[in-house]
């Protein structure tokens, strides 16, 4: 897995781009292989949507292929299912992940569902964009974290990329996927999180975890912008005398429970770190994959920090102590390890 | 419209394959052979087998939890259906999905849907498909007047029109959501809800499948052509209940008014007369058609009902390509 | 009909009040002591205080992500939002809700709503109680053109209009759905599609304040004698970007079109002009009202400005009861 | 907590009711306390629901309270949120909990959030009725048992009652409650689960967890439908001398933690049983919590068993593997104890 941790050497150009960049470079370079890949979603085209990500695809591609929707998630949503049946390979994109409350059924009772009742015979070979992150100051109903929702049922797949590298070949495996796909791209780290990005051609299969940082004292499994926090906090740590070995799973569903569980055997302690809800969502799962699997390896049990299990609120004096920090990590791990 | 001869005689043909192929399912239901419930087309044969008679085969459809008639108006073979009803491996889906799942790519059909109005995003889909692929396919979404309820409805209904797409809305009236009249489901008049959006707009007899092949040829062309969608309404009624288990419905619904559909207004027969007073088919040819059909269907049980089931290790397999 | 003169005064009033605290809002932004972001009424005023003025204190209303004018004109005190906007403990949600949630039971403000379309069954269920309840009461559903969007609009048009509920949904048509016109997501026309549930609706000049003002109280006090729902347009413009932040906006409208709605169709200069020519204010008395609401709304931003946040601790309050 | 296992000792006419008769019995009672007590949804009314559990109800409250309406999920799910603002204590009733996937906004971004986000002002006081439970050949879409999704989400709380006691008990708190409540009814357990019911008024608070069987060797958590599961295995396991205590949490939010771990800490060992999706779910929280504090009393990890994580199947043949069954349970109960 490691060697997707960083650029292939032999990568030509590769640069350092932006988490947004990277994503729209995917989306750009499976646009120009596949004519049936199209994009849809509010203000998509010359606006590049809310986010100001897709700047500029709309010129390349054109309006009928980077495409202004009515705000009809569930209604565009079901287009796209219908578009992938029969021959396309649409992506939809309905903005702020909270949204996806209004389009599940569309996702989870037909999307999910359709290759398995129909014994295999119709695919779905859709992509759901989704965003997700607090402390954007939006408030509880602009800044959730919902990818817990889709990882429980099954037929879907769902994509939770941490970095540029693995937000880029995550994106094209997600779109090159036969199955309807749900990526959550985290707003905060579209313009805030760079990093290098070759400009050559790669996918990364989709249920291969990563190894982000090699170490021998504790695990800390992270998601998405938890991931540069359980960095952190590693870098804190190493101050301490503490080595954290940090494993992102990158895709909740399929699920690389050989890469967890290696790791915590290893290193015998384990914090899971997720920015959703933390009660009956990602990090539960996670911990009793790790706990039924590597028990005996096991110092203590698995700990779990999660967004607070509270709707998320506006005051920056509320919000900001809703999302696991840092410090909360580093105290948490220091605790564990007793240093 | 002048309907050619042998188109006429299939529209009879159709007709009856699904009315026995209803009775069929009834029956298997009755003697406890099939797992779970089904919905009864019976009595609302003309509008599948007229709509589906102005399709191409290459046109898509998607069906409704009471799509027997729209599967078997597509093209789909009783057996393979029958199959999937008893849930065996043999059927459609493999066992599956059952009764309100039937799907089947080779006659277009993109599956029934156990979620009212579940499907009007899969056809719009598949007609914006079908359009930026130049492939001149239209596609048709059958739905109870029940639907009406769901806003994901009034969503393609914009977007469809927006966009000019090939897709037909076909809304089949039988005046009942389950148990309840539509009256007190449904303010205001139906096809003016299209004629909102700028949609083009029909109404007709649901129980005359001539007229019904009219109106859907005319619409279905119009869309192929690059006119844009249309909404057809269809005023029907279904002799039997909400599904198989639903007998007593004296409750909901008067039993003068199903005996006056059923006597006055059914299609087959109704179709049959004017075979014969147009000369253009004698009561012998018709009985005939009915005899081979019986034959065919009860074949067709047969074979379902020796089927094997799928073995339990097939459960998680077509859960991901 | 003819608006008594404390009536038309106070309409202006209410305007300059909304727009004086839109620019304050604006101004907060951009010194970057607001948190976030705020969407401006900054040219919709009309509508708001038309409305309102045509409410009872304890009739409800729904509102949207562009929500200050709808609070302010159905009672909300400025210093109290302000500090919500900014935060602060002292706000109207204590900080917890921000610019698109603010909630007031006071002055029967329901909340604002983040999820375009999304208070449409808040709304209706408000009518709803109030007719159960026998208590008089109408709720209004503020929203955009592009809620029209949202299939759940639509099934509270039906159910509304299906149960005679005292509700009016206000379709405050700016124009533009984000950065898109709305021509490009809307098929057909606006109105109808409230026609076509039989519902009673009106189209009518959303920057005049009297026209506003005498369409709202036709339809709420039918709703209020118990006579159904109604759907209100109003044509009306934002000045600003769809936010705060959005001020390159030239590649989506142009700058001329914002032009010819500021200087021609300005709620408040129009409505003040007639007061002038109707002899019921002079420059000088408007101009009075004008500086008393600055000092007004400068010592809310004060307020707001040096009110504390709220202790952390607080996080977990208020999830239940 | 036990004492609620059994019906009070001084409980006038105790009666044997099934669980159907339990939730109406609930209801109606509500009914006769608070005229704000409505009930909307499809077919609820002469039809007395699809599953038939309310038949009656209509004659003596009236259409006015007992409500039919269209097929608009979402639509009256609003209303619901909007009249539990306003005064009313609504019911909505939304038939197949699969539906549920078509009101999620109004449920989780509108009622959840209300409360939190008026800062505290404006309440809702709404229950939310769906159903759960497979094997009636429903097939996938009218099959799911999806409590774990509410459960997710802050600001909801979650009833999933396992026998007509509790239903009737836990069915009067919710609707008594000033919180949106969500509540799970086993579809097959409506006829099939009887039980002895007092005649009399009786609520049990939500987030008291209930023994539903004591012993000493091996935990058995498990809640609806699985109750029975569990308690039928505990009556296999009793004969191959292995001691089983079933413990039904009864809601999953409220989540009496406090009880599932002291049964734990005592027993040493765990099985966490649902008929919900296996990944992300209940399961996955609920052993979580147990491995984070009863971590040093436990013989080996926390096991669970859930629903297959495929669509639920049609076919009889496949359908029936997809449920976790008693044997199931029995099988890794012993395997658990070694003997
Ligand atoms: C979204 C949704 N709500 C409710 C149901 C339950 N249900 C199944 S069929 C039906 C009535 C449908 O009536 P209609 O659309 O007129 O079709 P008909 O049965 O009359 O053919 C209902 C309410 C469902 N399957 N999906
Ligand atoms: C369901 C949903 N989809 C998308 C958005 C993002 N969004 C916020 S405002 C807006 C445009 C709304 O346009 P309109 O309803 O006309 O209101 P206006 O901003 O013009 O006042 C959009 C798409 C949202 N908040 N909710
Ligand atoms: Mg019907
Ligand atoms: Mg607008």
């Amino acid at each position: 897995m490691s060697e997707t941790a960083a650029p292939p050497l032999q990568a030509t150009g590769v640069r350092e781009l932006t988490f947004g960049e990277a994503i729209k470079e995917a989306i750009a370079e499976e646009m120009r292989r596949d004519p049936k890949v199209v994009l849809m979603g509010e203000d998509v085209a010359e606006a590049g949507t809310t986010f100001k990500v897709l700047l500029g695809l709309v010129d390349e591609f054109g309006k009928d292929r980077i495409i202004d929707t009515p705000i009809s998630e569930a209604g565009f949503t079901g287009i796209g299912v219908g578009a992938a049946m029969t021959g396309m390979r649409p992506i939809v994109d309905i903005m702020f992940g909270d949204f996806l409350m209004i389009i599940m059924d569309q996702v989870a009772n037909q999307a999910a569902k359709i290759h398995y009742m129909s014994g295999g015979k119709w695919k779905v070979p859709l992509v759901i964009r989704a965003t997700m992150g607090a402390t954007r100051r939006s408030a509880a109903q602009h800044s959730q974290s919902l990818h817990a929702w889709p990882s429980h049922i099954p037929g879907l797949k769902v994509v939770v990329p941490s970095t540029p590298y693995d937000a880029k070949g995550l994106f094209k495996a997600a779109i090159r996927d036969d199955n309807p796909v749900v990526i959550f791209e985290h707003k905060i780290s579209y313009k805030k999180v760079k990093g290098p990005v070759p400009a050559e051609d790669y996918v990364i299969p989709l249920g291969v975890a990563d190894v982000k940082r090699a170490g021998s004292d504790i695990t800390l499994v992270a998601l998405s912008s938890m991931v540069q926090t359980a960095l952190g906090a590693a870098k804190m740590l190493e101050e301490v005398g503490i080595n954290a070995e940090v494993v992102d799973p990158r895709t909740t569903w399929p699920l690389d429970e050989k890469t967890l569980v290696e790791s915590v055997k290893k290193t015998s302690r384990c914090i899971v770190v997720d920015e959703g809800y933390f009660r009956y969502g990602i990090t539960g799962e996670l911990a009793s994959v790790i706990q039924e699997q590597a028990f005996y390896d096991l110092d203590g049990p698995v700990r779990r920090l999660g967004a607070m299990h509270v709707p998320i609120p506006f005051s920056p004096a509320l919000e900001d102590v809703t999302v696991p920090s840092e410090r909360q990590v580093f105290d948490l791990a220091r605790q564990m390890c007793n240093r | 419209m002048s309907i050619p001869q042998e188109k006429l005689l299939r529209l009879y043909r159709q007709m009856v394959a699904i009315r026995l192929f209803e009775e069929r399912v009834n029956d298997l239901y009755t003697r406890a052979v099939m797992p779970g419930l089904a919905h009864l087309y019976i009595g609302e044969e003309a509008i599948a087998v007229g709509v589906c008679e102005a399709l191409r085969s290459d046109d898509y459809i998607t069906s409704t939890h009471r799509g027997h008639g729209h599967c078997l108006a597509k093209g789909a073979k009783p057996h393979l259906m029958f199959a999937e009803l008893l849930g065996k491996e043999a059927g459609y889906c493999k066992g599956k999905g059952g009764s309100m799942h039937i799907a089947d790519p080779a006659t277009g059909n993109l599956g029934a849907n156990a979620i009212v109005g579940g499907s009007a995003g899969i056809a719009t889909g598949a007609a914006y498909a079908s359009k930026y692929l130049k492939q001149g396919r239209v596609a048709v979404c059958f739905f109870g007047e029940g639907a009406l309820g769901q806003g994901l409805l009034y969503e393609e209904l914009n977007l469809s029109q927006l966009w000019k797409l090939p897709v037909i809305f076909v809304c089949e009236n039988n005046g009942y959501n389950e148990y309840t009249h539509f009256s007190e489901s449904t303010a205001g008049d139906v096809s003016a809800r299209a004629a909102a959006f700028g949609m083009a707009n029909e109404t007709a007899d649901g129980q005359n499948v001539r007229e019904v092949y009219g109106v859907a040829s005319k619409y279905i062309e119009r869309a192929r052509r690059g006119e844009g969608p249309a909404f057809l309404q269809f005023k029907t009624y279904r002799y039997h209940g909400h599904h198989v288990g639903d007998v007593a419905r004296a409750y909901y619904r008067p039993k003068a008014e199903e005996q006056e559909w059923v006597t006055q207004r059914d299609p087959i027969t109704l179709h049959g007369q004017w075979l014969m007073d147009n000369g253009i088919a004698a009561r012998p040819a018709l009985d005939a058609i009915q005899e081979e059909l019986i034959k065919e269907m009860d074949a067709a049980v047969e074979f379902a009902v020796s089927a094997p089931y799928p073995d339990p290790s097939k459960v998680n397999q077509d859960v991901y390509v």
